[in-house]
């Protein structure tokens, strides 16, 4: 069962990482772009989680953490930039 | 899926060269970047793919071969040393040419920089 | 010690590199100097011995970590590789003595930067296996980038710009090729490449000889080989004299890997692909001389006259590996060593003639008195009659040589035309250029606050390269014997193959 | 060693007399005269021995493995010519001494002209013959400075330029020619190739290596239509004109015609080159000459003519030709150098060679007047003198050869013609000068020169004399010396006598006599139809086709090396699309034998983001911001790539380094323009989407070709020694700090020097600072938004915790010191965001060089620990111990070298990104009050 | 019966994390748009994370909580990078949807 | 309000028993060795650290504070429903709005949690908090602050208002005392 489960869950967690693709494509505005970067990072965190338990190994599990670490820090980044130009004054 | 993998190489080789071949200095590095992420999922394929083989003894019955990764690791960083330097010369290259056209040459945009 | 000494050329740079980055080398200018150039005769020294041991034990084989090879990483000191390590800290020597007259202080890190980059040259040639010399490539190259903008101006920026992003792109081709092989080989031990060259069989064939050919590309890059040379005019033009003399050495790296790989690994035994960039090499290296002795007489200042000389020499040399038979390497090693040695000095004579001409520096057109006719012009005659290959300096010894060992070669009749036309063309540029810098003037010296006297250290590292030129002639013969010793060395394919992976025993 | 010393003497001498600046001029002059005259002696004493027949030979090995070295020979010719260029040398040097005027260097002027001597020397006593060509182009080299001795004379650089070019362009054909000789007979030994004749004319390279050496032989002996660099070199000062055209360079080219006489001479093709060229120059010169109003000009041409009489004889398929040859090279030589110091004099006393000017000079210097006439005399080949015996064997010569069948007969006829010429140009010179009414204008009021100043002359103009009435006395021996060996053993019955009784070449002399002065008195008329004609310049065309060429060169490069990036990539990457695909068709079929794995679905999408986001960054890569967001859309996909495909490590470095150069690019965004205008043709657009999709194809298929085929690799090792000999389970790791640790070193040393170029880069940069964004919107008024400061604070210890986890695990699990490396910097570099440089500077006093040092040093010391085991660099080492609370813990010298990697990585990325920073910290920004 | 619960712990989070997607392209407006991300996925990662924990520490040897830490993180950090999104969003005056109540609550950034 | 620890070597008691959990969660251990570590890690950090922290209030009551998280954890979970629902539901249903909520709340720290909860919790999310140092003169102490929140269904304005500063902002002024 678990496997059908999980199966079901990569598919939803796909799914919204198209919906993502698709709000980064469109937009319209920069803002936009980057709430769905920022909200693709998360997914992604999903996905790797899913890979490890469909694998049955935790040796992913520091990609996922990192992302959860690094994503906030780029999104800051971009956003600072787009209020400020200069992000590190 | 083999296939897959191959055709997502050629596609970032594809847009790397396109990048790399435009005249600004930005869009070069863009393009330098990505061809760089081709090139690792290259080096990284030539110990072939495998899945939930980690190279990490206890893990697994049978191991990926973890050469290529290693060579990857290192071409990762050093590609990353390179990229940061050009793109502090390109940086360099603006201050100093007054455009971040790679042949220095200055086009109208370039005249109207906003400062 | 004496085990280490075939590491030494890498530690040593390394170390002096690191350390001077340190208080109280990385506050103090005046120990800063005194210490690089120390360290910079210290490595000669050490590369001198290093050579000493490889005349008198054979090949040295390093295996760093006590991994033996295929696994580990080795180092491999034979005749040739030592010989052209004895060459670079030569010029480590040198340069890092040269900018210490002031040079050095027209930007941060010069001789940190310097000796980085001596570790990347030394390294190349000693490593023997393929990806570390993807490494040290990277090595000598991010150093040379930043000593490409040391003190310089906007040309200089935009053709180190154009230098990089072409070199990245070099590095990239560069992983491809080691990927390929690798996929095919399952190694990347150059000697154990190349027993399993010599065993592929079927569509591996061809797959192998991708990586090959790229691994051309590369190297023709790196050794400023036609169509692949188009970087180098304005990057050593434009570079601080110094740094370009400095990288005289680093299109001889490309031609050294080219011997490399394509004698050991896709030499004789590799079967179908046994010399399979030979006649690639050989149209090349022609094209290349073609263009570089065009780029000779169209040259506007000195500077970028020794850059076209470089062309010329480059092609020439990789024409001599071309043939790929032992005396021609050995030539080829002769050639090496002289053009590299002339070329460099040419550039720091383009520099003082340039400081004694004021605002027409090394333009090569009438412009103010020089200086220092004497000194400057007797150096400046020497590297002439070298580079041009009139007797009795090395020149004409290397000139009669490839001549000779290139007579029998195919297409021999192609080559020798181009190349006495070409000479002609070199003898007709650079007598044009001396007689114009050192005769055609409009009598007027320059004020003395204008004015820079060549200065102790200056002439010192000048001499060194000078003198080279009549000793090289005057022991030709021993050298030559010693190039043929290392030609054979490096065409000995079971030698090679045997004493790396059984560690030089 | 005898040998050796004639030509070594005279280097002494050179070397000598260069270091005499101190000393008087006489001094000076005798000290330069010394070592010649001992050479001379030495030659001498030798001189018996040669006329008897013997051929001295010596050798010094020099470079054995290249069949070159120092090999002497001392034969007929050899001597002949050692005679004449020490002999005629010495007078040069003595005659110097007065012409110099005293602010001009005598012994710069003695020092070149013995290194001149010596390379003459070392020419004409060569037994090998790259040792002839090393002497030969010695005398290019010194030729060259003596003709640009008065430098700061345009003249002279031209004259000097022009002669190094042409004969150095001859040097480099005769080299070739000799290297093809030696390569024929497998020596480069004369002794070989001289006696190799038949062996070398079946060859099939002889006429190559034929046309190559005459090639030199005519640039140097200015044969037609190389002549033109003779005339412009008597920009030299006239003793070395003197010399030039007497015994010495010029006479190189002759010299070599008769030693490779025995060996190349008796083909057709000989014959047809050398004597046509021969008589070709011989006339040409001759005409020309007859029109020259400058002194020197006259003799220069007079002298190019000689040469082509002894270049035609030389070809003229007679044994007797070449002894006349030989003869008429002494003869000329003597009355040569005499009329050109008699020139010397002339200039010297009048400031003039213009013979426009020069009139009645006999009343001003009768006694210069009479040798000098002599000597023209000898020139015309008046009997009585040495020009006119060589003259009549060269008449007597021309009507025994059966050279062009049936038209034989008009060489012989062209040669009285020539004869005339000269006869003419020679009465011109005796005439116009000496009588001819009173001088015009002259700059100075001449008079006869000091006394010692005539006694060269005189000694010459003897010497034409007394071999002019008794030659058999003089010359007969050195004659048969010189003939032996340009023969070759064989030679014909000769005799050299003033009177042969009445035959045909008398006639023709007569005839030459006769015609000459009839020319003379009637030059009016020829003046007048040489003035109509149109006046080439050779100099001017030399100059014009140089600089055509530089000019054609320059334009070449320019279109060539036009400076565009664009096209040097784009050649680069046809180069590779070349050779990356032309064996891709060689291959018999692309997929390996491996059986595919399926796609699912996950990786499907994940595929899908991965080749959106690479083909939207290209799309929007006008909109930088834009397209950097579907850049690390990319990485994140490579990375979960990475995950999927079992490469843990590779994930989390992946991961770092991509966020750091989006923040990196970002950064540097600030500097650059946000939006990249248009400018690319669509033509150039589509050639660049053809030449990309090519390479993206290309590099796919071989990924495919690669990825679908069995293999096995060294990998095995590492897996199986990873733990027992590494001491770690994560096998990337281990192979990383150890199996191939010497990468890593590197590596982080391309990291540590990229930090110290950039902060040079950074260095005084002049900044160009937008005070809005791409749409014109001012920025931003707060700077560090509230939350996030007060956030970032709160994860930085976490982030540093993260990251010494991840550091201490790696060796056993995925992670290690550069993953912790970039953790730690982005986690600082994100309070560099909150906080801005300041804030961070006053709480952060460490200098991220020395960070990186540190970090190099430790890595490079724990690789040196090795050694005090006497293990090679970089020998890991590693043990278990029971830790007191702690438990079971590994130490492994390993970990150190990772501490190293951290702290390079961390210094390097910090120093990077915060020197970045930095620039601006200071920097007001407009619509910000602050 | 552990299967059970990360079964549905599983099930909750995929939808949680879904519906933030399709809020993120459902809304009509930036602003609006913000609040699925920011908040479902929280949650979604949550229970996905609560589920990858149960699962290890039931099919391996001892217990593995470490996954607290990625809720922990994303806890601290998504309302951080909301409010800097939205920041953006005013500072590029992104016009929301006309019933938009008390937009005169807006302060001018610049 | 408190700014300064009792013990020197332990400025952030709560952070370093974070950290300690932490430790020992990444670690999935709880072996003696980890457990040294963890502590020694919790004490260096925070004191290596020190310096990149200005200076905020410490929680002065733990129980409450533990409690005020239960609370917000349970409000997050509604909360996300209660998204969940307008999200799926139709889009011209909701009544989006800018609100402008007054804080008695001064120091940043509290404020920052108050922000974060505010976005986590009820269909809200904190846009700015104004004013803007940047708009005070240098020195000068602002008036009054507001948090800008943007509410993605919007009924009654003032009862969201208190209903934040009653449910979220007086808990953590009792436990900041402040
Ligand atoms: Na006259
Ligand atoms: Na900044």
């Amino acid at each position: 069962m678990l496997e059908t489960v999980i199966l079901i869950v990569f598919a939803m967690i796909g799914i919204s990482l198209l919906l993502n693709l698709w709000r980064l494509l469109v937009g319209p505005s920069t803002p936009d772009r980057i709430l769905a970067l920022d909200t693709m990072y998360i997914n992604t965190i999903a996905l790797i989680i899913l890979y490890g338990m469909s694998f049955g190994t935790e040796l992913y599990f520091e990609a996922a953490l990192l992302i959860a670490m690094l994503g906030f820090v780029s999104t800051v980044a971009v956003c600072k930039y787009l209020l400020r130009g200069d992000i590190i004054e | 899926m083999e296939l897959l993998y191959a055709a997502c190489v050629g596609l970032l080789v594809f847009c790397g060269v396109f990048l790399i071949l435009r005249a600004r200095t930005f869009p070069i590095v863009l393009g330098l970047t990505m061809f760089s992420y081709a090139v690792n999922l290259f080096l990284f394929a030539s110990g072939r793919l495998s899945i939930n083989k980690a190279a990490v003894l206890g893990y697994s019955a049978d191991y990926a071969d973890p050469l290529p990764q290693a060579f990857v690791l290192t071409a990762i960083v050093i590609g990353f040393a390179m990229t940061a330097f050009v793109v502090i010369l390109a940086i360099r290259g603006r201050a100093d040419l007054g455009t971040d056209h790679v042949d220095g040459e200055k086009t109208s945009q370039d005249k109207k920089v906003n400062v | 010690m004496m085990q280490h000494l075939s590491f030494l050329p890498i530690l040593l740079p390394m170390l002096a590199g690191v350390t001077l980055l340190m208080p109280p080398f990385g506050s103090h200018k005046k120990i800063r100097r005194i210490a690089s150039v120390t360290m910079s005769i210290v490595v000669f020294f050490a590369s001198l011995a290093l050579l000493l041991k490889v005349q008198t034990d054979g090949v040295v084989v390093y295996a760093i970590g006590d991994w033996s090879a295929p696994f580990g990483i080795v180092l491999v000191a034979d005749a040739l590789s030592t010989l052209l390590v004895c060459l670079t800290t030569l010029l480590g020597v040198v340069c890092t003595l040269y900018a210490s007259a002031g040079d050095d202080e027209k930007g941060s890190f010069f001789h940190p930067l310097t000796h980085f980059l001596i570790l990347g040259v030394n390294g190349a040639f000693l490593t023997g296996d393929a990806f570390n010399l993807f490494v040290f490539f990277e090595v000598l190259l991010i150093a040379s980038y930043s000593l490409l903008m040391h003190g310089g101006d906007k040309k200089n920026t935009r053709a180190a710009l154009q230098y990089v992003i072409m070199n990245l792109v070099g590095s990239a081709i560069f992983l491809i090729a080691l990927g390929v092989l690798y996929g095919v080989l399952g190694t990347l031990n150059m000697a154990d490449m190349a027993q399993q060259v010599s065993q592929l069989q079927g569509d591996d064939v061809y797959l192998a000889k991708i990586g090959g050919l790229l691994l051309l590309v590369v190297f023709a890059l790196k050794g400023a080989l036609l169509p692949l040379h188009l970087w180098l005019p304005n990057t050593y033009a434009t570079a601080m004299p110094v740094v370009a003399a400095l990288f005289a050495i680093m299109t001889k790296v490309g031609v050294y890997s080219m011997m490399r790989v394509y004698t050991l690994i896709f030499g004789d035994e590799a079967g179908e692909l046994s010399h399979m960039a030979q006649s690639w090499l050989w149209w090349f290296a022609l094209a290349t001389i073609a263009v570089g002795a065009v780029g000779v007489l169209a040259s506007k200042s000195l500077r970028k006259l020794t850059a076209n000389l470089v062309i010329v020499s480059v092609g020439t040399l990789v024409a001599l590996v071309a043939i790929q038979t032992v005396e021609a390497s050995a030539a080829a090693i002769y050639y090496l060593i002289h053009s590299t040695l002339v070329t460099a000095a040419l550039f720091l004579l383009a520099d003082l003639i340039g400081r004694q001409r004021g605002k027409y520096t090394d333009q090569i057109t009438a412009g103010h008195a020089i200086m220092q006719p004497r000194l400057l012009g007797c150096c400046f005659l020497v590297a002439a009659v070298t580079v041009i290959g009139m007797p009795p300096l090395s020149g004409f010894i290397a000139k009669v040589w490839l001549l000779k060992e290139t007579l029998h070669a195919n297409y021999a009749f192609v080559f020798w035309p181009l190349y006495l036309i070409a000479s002609l063309a070199v003898l007709v540029g650079v007598t044009k250029a001396g007689v114009t810098l050192f005769w055609r003037h409009q009598n007027t010296v320059l004020a003395n606050n204008e004015q820079q006297g060549v200065n102790l250290p200056q002439i010192i590292a000048l001499l060194i390269l000078i003198v080279a030129a009549p000793l090289m002639s005057i022991f030709a013969g021993p050298l030559s014997e010693y190039a043929l010793g290392a030609a054979s060395q490096l065409h000995d394919f079971n030698d090679n193959i045997d004493m790396i992976l059984s560690g030089g025993q | 060693m005898t040998l050796l010393w004639i030509p070594l003497l005279s280097l002494l001498g050179s070397i000598i007399s260069s270091r005499t600046g101190k000393l008087t001029r006489n001094q000076s002059t005798t000290l330069s005269l010394l070592m010649p005259v001992i050479a001379l002696i030495l030659t001498i004493t030798l001189a018996p021995n040669v006329f008897a027949g013997a051929i001295f030979r010596e050798s010094f090995s020099w470079v054995p493995l290249l069949g070159i070295d120092l090999a002497f020979r001392l034969d007929g010719l050899s001597i002949l010519f050692v005679f004449m260029i020490l002999g005629i040398g010495i007078l040069v040097i003595f005659y110097a001494r007065y012409y110099l005027s005293s602010n001009d260097s005598l012994p710069k002027l003695y020092a070149y002209l013995m290194l001149f001597m010596t390379a003459m020397l070392g020419i004409v006593m060569s037994n090998n013959v790259i040792q002839l060509w090393f002497f030969w182009e010695l005398t290019s080299i010194s030729s060259f400075l003596l003709i640009s001795y008065w430098w700061h004379k345009p003249e002279a650089r031209k004259g000097a330029t022009m002669a190094l070019t042409i004969t150095g362009g001859g040097g480099l054909a005769l080299l070739g020619g000799l290297l093809l000789l030696g390569d024929m007979v497998g020596s480069y030994n004369l002794d070989v190739i001289l006696v190799s004749k038949e062996l070398i004319q079946a060859h099939a390279w002889y006429e190559v290596s034929l046309i190559l050496i005459l090639l030199g032989a005519f640039t140097k002996s200015a044969q037609f239509p190389f002549h033109f660099w003779l005339p412009h070199a008597m920009a030299a000062p006239t003793p070395v004109s003197a010399y030039l055209h007497s015994a010495t360079m010029v006479k190189a080219g002759i010299f070599l015609l008769a030693r490779f006489y025995p060996a190349l001479a008796g083909t057709d093709l000989w014959f047809i080159l050398v004597s046509l060229t021969g008589l070709a120059t011989l006339l040409f010169a001759a005409y020309v000459a007859l029109f020259k109003h400058d002194l020197k000009g006259l003799l220069a041409y007079s002298t190019i003519s000689h040469l082509g009489l002894i270049t035609l004889l030389f070809g003229l398929d007679t044994k007797l030709a070449a002894v006349a040859a030989i003869f008429h090279i002494i003869n000329h030589a003597t009355f040569k150098a005499s009329l050109f110091m008699a020139t010397g004099i002339i200039d010297h006393e009048t400031g003039t060679r213009d013979m426009r000017k020069l009139n009645g000079m006999w009343r001003f210097m009768p006694y210069t007047a009479t040798l000098a006439m002599v000597a023209a005399s000898a020139m015309a080949g008046v009997p009585l003198l040495n020009g006119f015996l060589s003259k009549e064997m060269f008449f007597a010569e021309t009507l025994h050869q059966q050279l062009l069948g049936s038209m034989s007969w008009l060489i012989p006829v062209l040669a009285t013609v020539a004869g005339a010429l000269a006869v003419a140009y020679s009465a011109r010179f005796v005439h116009d000068v000496f009588f001819n009414g009173d001088p015009i204008d002259l700059p100075k009021q001449p008079s006869e020169p000091p006394r010692y100043m005539r006694v060269p002359i005189e000694i010459l103009v003897a010497l034409c004399l007394v071999v002019g009435i008794f030659p058999n006395f003089v010359v007969d021996d050195i004659l048969k010396a010189a003939s032996t060996a340009v023969l070759g053993g064989y030679v014909p019955e000769f005799k050299v006598a003033l009177w042969h009784g009445f035959n045909l070449p008398l006639l023709m002399s007569g005839f030459a006599v006769i015609g000459g002065l009839l020319l003379y008195t009637q030059r009016r008329h020829l003046f007048a139809f040489q003035a109509s004609l149109p006046t080439v310049n050779a100099k001017q065309f030399f100059d014009d086709s140089v600089y055509n060429i530089t000019k054609w060169c320059q334009h070449k490069i320019n279109t060539i090396e036009n400076g565009s990036l664009q096209r040097y990539l784009v050649v680069m990457f046809i180069l590779v699309l070349f050779f990356a695909g032309w064996p891709l068709f060689e291959m018999s079929q692309l997929i390996g034998q491996n059986s595919a794995t399926p796609v699912d679905m996950h990786n499907a999408i994940g595929a899908a983001l991965l080749m959106f986001g690479a083909i939207s960054t290209v799309i929007w890569y006008r909109s930088r911001v834009v397209s950097l967001l579907m850049l690390s859309v990319v990485g994140l996909m490579v990375s979960v790539a990475f995950t999927r495909f079992s490469a843990p490590d590779l994930a989390l470095t992946q991961l770092t380094v991509e966020v750091v150069t989006i923040i990196l690019l970002m950064l540097a965004l600030f500097f650059l323009p946000q939006y990249t205008q248009k400018e690319s043709s669509s033509t150039r657009v589509l050639r660049d989407l053809g030449i990309s999709a090519a390479l993206g194809i290309i590099v796919g298929s071989i990924c495919y070709a690669l990825i679908t085929r069995p293999f096995e690799s060294i990998s095995d090792f590492f897996i199986a020694n990873a733990k027992t000999g590494g001491g770690g389970t994560n096998v990337v790791n281990v192979i990383l700090v150890d199996f191939r640790g010497f990468d890593t070193l590197g590596e982080i040393c391309v990291l540590g020097i990229a930090a110290l170029g950039i902060y040079k880069l950074l260095l005084n940069l002049p900044l160009l600072i937008p005070r809005s964004d791409s749409e014109g919107r001012p920025w931003a008024k707060e700077r560090y938004p509230l939350l996030l400061e007060s956030i970032s604070q709160s994860l930085l210890p976490l982030a540093l915790m993260v990251s010494f986890y991840i550091f201490l695990r790696g060796h056993n699990l995925p992670g290690g010191g550069f993953i912790a490396g970039l953790i730690t910097a982005v986690a600082f570099i994100l309070q560099y965001i909150a906080h801005g440089s300041n804030w961070i500077a006053q709480r952060l006093t460490i200098n991220y060089r020395k960070i990186i040092a540190t970090g190099i040093v430790i890595a490079l010391s724990t690789g040196l620990g090795s050694w005090f085991f006497s293990r090679p660099f970089m020998t890991t080492w590693f043990d278990y111990f029971d830790i007191p609370l702690i438990g079971k813990t590994e130490l492994a010298s390993a970990l150190v070298f990772d501490l190293g990697v951290y702290l390079t990585v961390v210094g390097s990325t910090l120093m990077i990104l915060a020197s970045l920073g930095k620039l601006t910290a200071n920097e007001p920004k407009d619509g910000v009050h602050s | 019966m552990t299967e059970w619960i990360i079964s549905i712990l599983l099930l909750i989070g995929g939808f949680f994390v879904l519906v933030g997607s399709i809020g993120l392209v459902k809304m009509p407006d930036f602003f609006m748009r913000l609040h699925g991300p920011t908040k479902a996925t929280t949650l979604g990662m949550a229970s996905l994370l609560t589920a990858s924990m149960i699962f290890f520490s039931s099919t391996q040897a001892g217990w593995s909580a470490k996954e607290v830490l990625i809720s922990l993180f994303l806890i601290l950090t998504a309302p951080i990078s909301g409010y800097m999104m939205i920041k953006s969003a005013i500072h590029h005056k992104l016009d929301h949807i006309d019933r938009t109540s008390g937009k005169d609550n807006i302060e001018d950034d610049v | 309000m408190r700014l300064e620890a009792k013990f020197k070597f332990l400025p952030t008691p709560i952070l370093s028993l974070l950290l300690f959990i932490v430790w020992l969660l990444l670690n999935n251990s709880l072996s003696a060795g980890h457990l040294v570590l963890a502590t020694v890690l919790a004490i260096v950090i925070p004191l290596m650290t020190s310096p990149f922290r200005t200076k905020q209030p410490l929680v002065i009551k733990p129980g409450l504070a533990l409690r005020h998280l239960l609370l917000v954890l349970y409000d997050i979970i509604t909360a996300n429903i209660q998204v969940a629902v307008l999200i799926l539901g139709p889009n011209k249903k909701l009544m989006p709005g800018f609100v402008k909520v007054p804080l008695d709340l001064t120091q940043s720290m509290p404020i920052t949690i108050l922000a974060s909860t505010v976005s986590l919790t009820p269909g809200t999310v904190s846009a700015e908090v104004y004013p803007w140092r940047e708009s005070l003169k240098t020195g000068e102490e602002p008036a009054a602050q507001y948090l800008l929140i943007h509410v993605l269904n919007l009924e009654d304005e003032q009862a969201l208002i208190n209903l934040i500063k009653t449910r979220y902002e007086a808990p953590l002024k009792e436990i900041f005392q402040c």
